[in-house]
């Protein structure tokens, strides 16, 4: 048999005193694609910095990459060296830089006498045609969509491979969570081509269906310690969910309401740039869905209702009242029970320096004065009390956010808005990077809140999260809404359909 | 009748008093036509910084005398950055200025490539009121009218010989890094050698000029606490004063250790009015920039420059200080028989 | 089910390690009290030379207390220095020049200090220059100014009765003008605590999307935070100026880099990783300390600089060793 | 399928308001040099004005140089200026006190330079300190062993050598130290453009994480900025003293001040929103023009310093809102 493209064995990293890490063992054959999988803070983003020489292990194991073992600490770049590259899990880029910059970062940091920029704005404009993309490549990166973000990142991996020579061996932590279906299925094709030259990949994901679509053998992690590998042929979505939390859980989706409530909030006449929506409303207890293909806008919606961007026109009416959406603030927003859980955790959603219960009592603040100022003591309390009720783990609330795992850090972030009983709920991707029983957790907190009355507004390029949760799903393409679904008809295929569908019939 | 102290005493007494009398004018050299050398000719002051208000005072007279005597005398506003003195010297040089005046704080040792380019340009630089007589001037130099720092730390010295009757424990705050520091300090040092046999420098605090908001305080503060016996605090410059008053207080030694000090700057001028320093030795601005003026002027005549800046020092204490005026102004309470007695000997009218 | 995944349980127990980061710069500086104890007997340990350092230290600690504020909350201000000597010499002018009542004047100083706050904070907030820039401008602005008010000259004759207020009040010994850093420095520590505004100020600091998001108005935090530490400047200024009986025009900017010393220093005490008012305040009578007993031995005075370096440099060393040498979370 | 995801184009066509924001600090400057030359006729508008000016300000503008590098990789150094002094009184020191040859003098400053770079790296870098607090802290620490090594005195009489290699040798009438300063902004300007390296700095300064994850070796790069930004503050020492021909103990940390300014002003222009060469050395010379020819007009010293901060303030300000008051990504 030939050299496996990745053995790992009695690979063990501590952070302080935890232990994130406690000696994982497992290959990855050439010419494979490898799932690794797990819960949230099992570790799988910890792994791939190892690998990437980010975090040295702790003394003891041993990798090795085509036969040839890792030194440890690895050299910076010398990833490179062992046709490595990476996609990690926060992507890596600088959002101040341009585009160039960080699609040609190896190339143009190398160790050369000088950048020849003719070269490398070609080979950039190259590799955009390879994927029919097109970016500016004088664009700040910071201001393209989160979408764009992802695909620079994933396209700049796949460079780094076919620069080299010899099997190379890929690594996505979790690429998937920003992109729509459209550009999943891009990327599948991308991890197809990328093997059939002969090279290995490594695929993170929470997304089981993906995982039995595209791999051919997965390890899961569960607590730091391999809990098993599965061949993908011979396997179930139940068993996968086994591996991972231990247990089986049955899919759950969202029971229609009987009734339709009175509606709750609308909008009209937003009219942005790319965005044309003459009318948007969700009742009392709907879990209302926003999807679409990429660069369809629909993810602006619930920023441009909560004050978060800059409206130009358009109103918001609510409880009674009309607000135009340019004088809409965050603030005022929050004053008519409104919540906005942003999909840029560390940027916009928490500070990740800052303590898990100050982030989690950030807006409850005034209700802990008491006559000397905050009751601290109190304070702790309810983040205990909270951390405990959303299974945060570990329910330590004086850690730092940070340190939390992604999935652990979103549950936080969600009880922070959670707490205020809002009356209407505005969520970008809620469970991004969150594993499978943590999803349930989370939509479990969403259907609580439909179910005390309050509106949900729910953006996602998930189609099995939105047929779960959602009691109606509109389709944006082009910045309109192109199709609304409804009760039974809101499956995930027929999502995947009508985004599609709307896209061909825009083309045509 | 060998009483070496109450001789001491007899002689610091003296000296006082000699410098308690209002001053009177003495001609520095031969009358001489003054308008003849000056007319036509143009003169750039640059003082060291031109936020000192001592130079800047200085400067301001130069520049009254000067319309009186047809000379065109400009100040080089500066920060007190040498590359400002040294564009200050090039900026003579391509304006054809005659002199350039470097008043009372310049060193020209941090510009001699500038002294010797305004050399070889013809044009001449004086220093004024930055010597000692017992120091050397800078070879590159025109001419250079020296002032006797050493008084100035000799009649502080004998101030407080005289005051404590001979028994002085002086704390000494200094900076080091500007030459009149060094026989400034010698005079006090020298008073108490000749003229007091059980006076002595208890400890010399060396602060550079940049710090003495933040370092004088607190290091006179210690001093005292350290030297009990303490009973005079010399701020050798008096815009120190301002740091070791509150020093004096704060330590609850009011009043058993004095404050003298010298240069006779308006608000310490008041600080003796309040009763918070004791002495201050003071100058005449208007009589420095007359005296320098004339130096200046007696070598374009081709005269013989002065040995010595003729501007006599005189003490201020509590019995003359309304002289001074209220609030005290920084010409005030010298007299003025010197401006005609210059008149006179530059044959005006 | 579940299993727990890591196994820290929260914990109140003694830490000797949490203990020793909190109270590491105190034990230091109990240490170096001893050791000039004995080095200079009956002189260093008195309680005379501590009520004087304690006094003659407080504009510094103002300072570094009014910039601990908008540190908290993100943003640089060099032009504490500046506004201390304008508020000194505000008072100087109006007081002792053009004979205004000392109310009057105070208050015109304290006026003047909000107005530079509201004007960094214009630049700063709403022009959306770096802080850094807006103070460097201000500071040169400033000081400018103040040489045209006071012509670069000290101006003494401020009213005695600031000077009973600040240096010659005194309490257990001590000048009033202590009690005044402490009060400050106990107003800023509740707010920062106890108050949901204290909390506000550190999401501002920390993450200014978030707290935007989160309903904040991060601008109004900012701009009174500059306000408030530009404000505390002008009261350093009138502790400077009492402390005197004079107002120097000069003075102000030398305080500057040592109350950021403090400042910084102050963050890796009591509450390490934040900016705090009890560090801060220790920070700044540690560092008087050094130099009081240096000063007391005869050393000379350039001996004091280094330590003043040294002992900043190696402070927030052992605190980044204790802590494992992480990246901190200021700065 | 492929539908093109994103549709901005790639432009390389004249744009007015990038023309104006890239040079507008230049146009306002030669507005200003016409201004002056109008206002003081014959005297303003010489090349001897010029060229004094040139040569007179290129200390601090080798200091704005060596802030610049840091910067872009994320860190500050404030001991620029004390490392200026320390240089200059080196070759002081060791050239006319202690008479040894003029190259020795000057390697030895060159070292000094060198290790107070290495100094501040070994604390930034591996101790993991913020390089505020650990430039603050060895800014204090040369200015001790400075007054020690002077005696707090000017020290005169450095060989002749230096000042013919600095100040006396002239091209087209103007000193070789201006020269100087140019060949050092086009070196960086050329690593900073055209090399991988310069690349390097900038992914570092911008995101330290994801330069590390792109296999950047961080900590070297940031070693290697500070290391580079104390070498040229030593050479700008040996040009300090040159102009001088003297070494002078204290003016270092006044050249602090104005280099900051410089460096973010120049930000500003020519590549805003990146610190860069060119824009740091023409917003010297902006100011330097500003402040002689307000010095020539004979207005007042205070109005000097109002200029020098208000031109900061409203050169960024104007660049600001050209730019749609976006938050800048320096600072
Ligand atoms: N720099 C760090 N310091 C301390 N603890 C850390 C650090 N990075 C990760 N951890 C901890 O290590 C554990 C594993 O984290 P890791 O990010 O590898 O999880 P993951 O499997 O990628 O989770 P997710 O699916 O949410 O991305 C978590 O408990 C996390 O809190
Ligand atoms: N801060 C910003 N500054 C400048 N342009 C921005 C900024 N944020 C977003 N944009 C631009 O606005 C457009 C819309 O951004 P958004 O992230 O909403 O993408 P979208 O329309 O939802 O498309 P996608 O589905 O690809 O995410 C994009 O072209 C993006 O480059
Ligand atoms: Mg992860
Ligand atoms: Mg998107």
């Amino acid at each position: 048999m030939s050299v496996p493209a990745l053995r790992v064995s009695g690979i063990a990293k501590t952070f302080g005193g935890a232990r994130a890490l406690k000696g994982i063992s497992f290959e990855v054959a050439a010419g494979e694609v490898h799932g690794l999988l797990g819960q949230n803070g099992c570790g799988k983003s910890t792994f791939v910095k190892v690998l990437a020489g980010f975090h040295a292990p702790d003394p003891g194991g041993t990798i090795e990459v085509f036969g040839k073992p890792l030194p440890f600490p690895m050299p910076p770049g010398a990833f490179r060296d062992y046709r490595m590259a990476f996609v990690h899990q926060h992507l890596g880029l600088v959002p101040t830089l341009t585009v160039l910059e960080n699609l040609r970062v190896a190339s143009i940091t190398a160790r050369r006498a000088r950048v020849n920029w003719r070269e490398e704005r070609a080979a950039a404009r190259a590799t955009f045609a390879r994927f029919g993309v097109s970016l500016d490549l004088n664009a700040r990166t910071g201001s393209l969509s989160q979408t764009d973000q992802a695909l620079l990142a994933i396209m700049r991996a796949a460079e780094d491979l076919r620069g080299a020579d010899g099997p190379g061996l890929l690594i996505l932590d979790e690429p998937t969570p920003f992109l729509p279906k459209e550009g999943v299925d891009r990327l599948f094709a991308l991890v197809r081509q990328v093997v059939g030259h002969g090279d290995s990949v490594i695929f993170i994901s929470h997304d089981i269906d993906e995982v039995r679509e595209i791999t051919d053998r997965a390890t899961i992690l569960r607590d730091g310690l391999v809990s098993g590998t599965l061949t993908t042929k011979g396997s179930s979505h139940d068993d996968f969910v086994e591996g991972i939390i231990g247990r089986r859980i049955a899919r759950s989706v969202t029971a229609p309401a009987v009734t339709r409530g009175r509606t709750l909030a609308r909008v009209t006449g937003v009219a942005e740039p790319g965005l044309d929506i003459p009318a948007l409303e969700v009742a009392e207890g709907e879990i209302l869905g926003l999807t679409g293909l990429l660069g369809s806008g629909y993810e602006r919606v619930p920023y441009l209702m909560f004050g978060a961007r800059e409206a130009t026109v358009g109103d918001l009416h609510m409880g009674g009242k009309t607000t135009p959406l340019r004088s809409m603030t965050p603030k005022a927003a929050i004053a008519q029970k409104m919540a906005l859980l942003p999909s840029d955790r560390p940027g916009a959603s928490g500070v990740p320096g800052l303590k898990v219960r100050d982030n989690m009592l950030l807006l409850e603040l005034d209700d802990f004065m008491g006559r000397f100022g905050l009751n601290l003591r109190a304070m702790g309390r309810r983040a205990s009390a909270l951390s405990a009720e959303y299974e945060v783990r570990p329910a330590n609330p004086d850690m730092r956010l940070g340190q939390l795992s992604g999935g652990n850090a979103q549950k936080v972030l969600l009880a922070k808005w959670m707490i205020r009983n809002p009356d209407l709920l505005l969520l970008d991707e809620p469970t991004q990077g969150v594993d499978v029983g943590t999803r349930q957790q989370i939509y479990r907190v969403i259907r609580d809140a439909a179910a005390r009355g309050a509106g949900v507004i729910c953006a996602s390029s998930d189609a099995e999260q939105l047929a779960d949760l959602c009691t109606r799903v509109l389709i944006f393409s082009r910045g309109r809404i192109a199709v609304e679904l409804t009760g039974q008809d809101i499956t995930k295929d027929s999502i995947a359909e009508a985004c599609y569908g709307h896209s061909t019939l825009d083309v045509a | 009748h060998a009483d070496p102290v109450a001789e001491g005493l007899a002689r610091a007494t003296q000296i006082v008093e000699e410098h308690r009398a209002v001053p009177t004018f003495q001609a520095p050299g031969e009358s001489f036509d003054i308008r003849a050398v000056a007319a036509g000719k143009k003169m750039l002051s640059i003082p060291n910084t031109s936020s000192n208000q001592f130079l800047k005072g200085i400067i301001r007279r130069e520049i009254e005398v000067g319309k009186e005597i047809g000379l065109e005398v400009r100040e080089w506003e500066n920060q007190g950055q040498p590359n400002q003195w040294v564009q200050g010297i090039e900026y003579a040089i391509a304006n054809d200025f005659d002199i350039v005046d470097l008043i009372s704080g310049v060193n020209p040792a941090v510009i001699e490539p500038q002294l010797e380019a305004a050399k070889a340009a013809g044009v001449q630089v004086f220093t004024s009121h930055f010597y000692d007589p017992s120091q050397e001037a800078n070879p590159l130099l025109a001419g250079d009218l020296p002032f006797s720092f050493y008084g100035q730390g000799w009649i502080m010295g004998n101030w407080a010989i005289h005051k404590t009757e001979g028994a002085a424990n002086v704390i000494v705050v200094k900076s080091d890094e500007v030459p009149p520091t060094e026989p400034l300090v010698r005079g006090i040092r020298d008073a108490f050698e000749q003229n007091c046999p059980n006076c002595t420098i208890l400890t010399e605090i060396n602060v550079g000029i940049t710090e003495w908001g933040t370092k004088i305080q607190p290091a006179v503060q210690a001093a005292l606490l350290s030297n009990p016996t303490a009973n005079y605090v010399f701020p050798i410059y008096d815009s120190m004063s301002q740091f070791v008053v509150p020093a004096v207080e704060l330590t609850g030694r009011g009043e058993m250790v004095k404050i003298a000090t010298g240069n006779g700057t308006p608000f310490v001028l008041d600080f003796i009015r309040e009763g918070r320093v004791e002495m201050d030795v003071g100058e005449s601005l208007d009589w420095v920039a007359r005296a320098t003026i004339d130096g200046y002027m007696r070598k374009l005549a081709g005269l013989e420059m002065p040995e010595e800046l003729a501007v006599p020092l005189y003490i201020f204490d509590e019995t003359n200080i309304e002289t001074a005026g209220t609030p005290a102004e920084a010409n005030k309470g010298y007299g003025d028989e010197y401006v005609a007695g210059f008149h006179e000997n530059w044959q005006l009218k | 089910m579940d299993t727990p995944l890591s196994t820290s349980p929260e914990r109140r127990r003694f830490n000797v390690a949490d203990f020793t980061e909190r109270f590491g710069l105190v034990l230091v500086w109990i240490v170096m009290i001893a050791g000039f104890g004995i080095l200079l007997p009956g002189i260093f340990l008195s309680w005379m030379n501590f009520s004087i350092m304690f006094a003659t230290q407080s504009p510094g600690a103002v300072l570094a207390l009014a910039l601990i504020i908008p540190l908290t909350a993100g943003d640089y201000d060099l032009s504490v220095g500046a506004t201390l000597t304008l508020s000194a010499v505000t008072v100087g002018v109006l007081n002792a020049v053009m004979g205004l009542p000392l109310g009057v004047a105070v208050l015109a100083a304290l006026a003047g200090g909000v107005a530079v706050g509201l004007v960094n904070a214009f630049f700063i907030v709403y022009v959306r220059i770096p802080s850094l820039v807006v103070t460097l401008g201000t500071t040169s602005v400033i000081t400018g100014l103040v040489q045209w008010m006071t012509n670069s000259s000290t101006i003494g004759g401020i009213s005695p009765t600031l000077v009973n207020m600040v240096m010659r009040g005194r309490l257990f010994g001590i000048s009033y003008a202590f009690y005044y850093v402490i009060a400050i420095a106990l107003a800023i520590w509740l707010v920062f605590e106890f108050t949901p505004l204290g909390r506000r100020i550190l999401f501002v600091g920390r993450g200014r999307e978030v707290a935007r998001l989160s309903g904040i108005d991060v601008g109004r935090v900012r701009v009174g935070c500059l306000v408030a530490s530009a404000l505390l400047s002008s009261i350093g200024g009138l502790v400077y100026a009492g402390l005197l009986g004079a107002a120097d025009p000069f003075s102000g900017l030398n305080f500057l880099l040592p109350a950021f010393a403090a400042a910084y220093l102050g963050a890796t005490a009591i509450i390490p990783g934040r900016f705090n008012p009890w560090g801060a305040v220790i920070s700044v009578y540690f560092l008087a300390t050094g130099i009081t007993g240096l000063t007391m031995m005869g050393i000379p005075l350039w001996v004091t600089s280094v330590f003043n370096g040294a002992a900043l440099i190696l402070a927030v060393t052992v605190s980044q060793f204790v802590r494992g040498r992480q990246e901190t979370d200021i700065g």
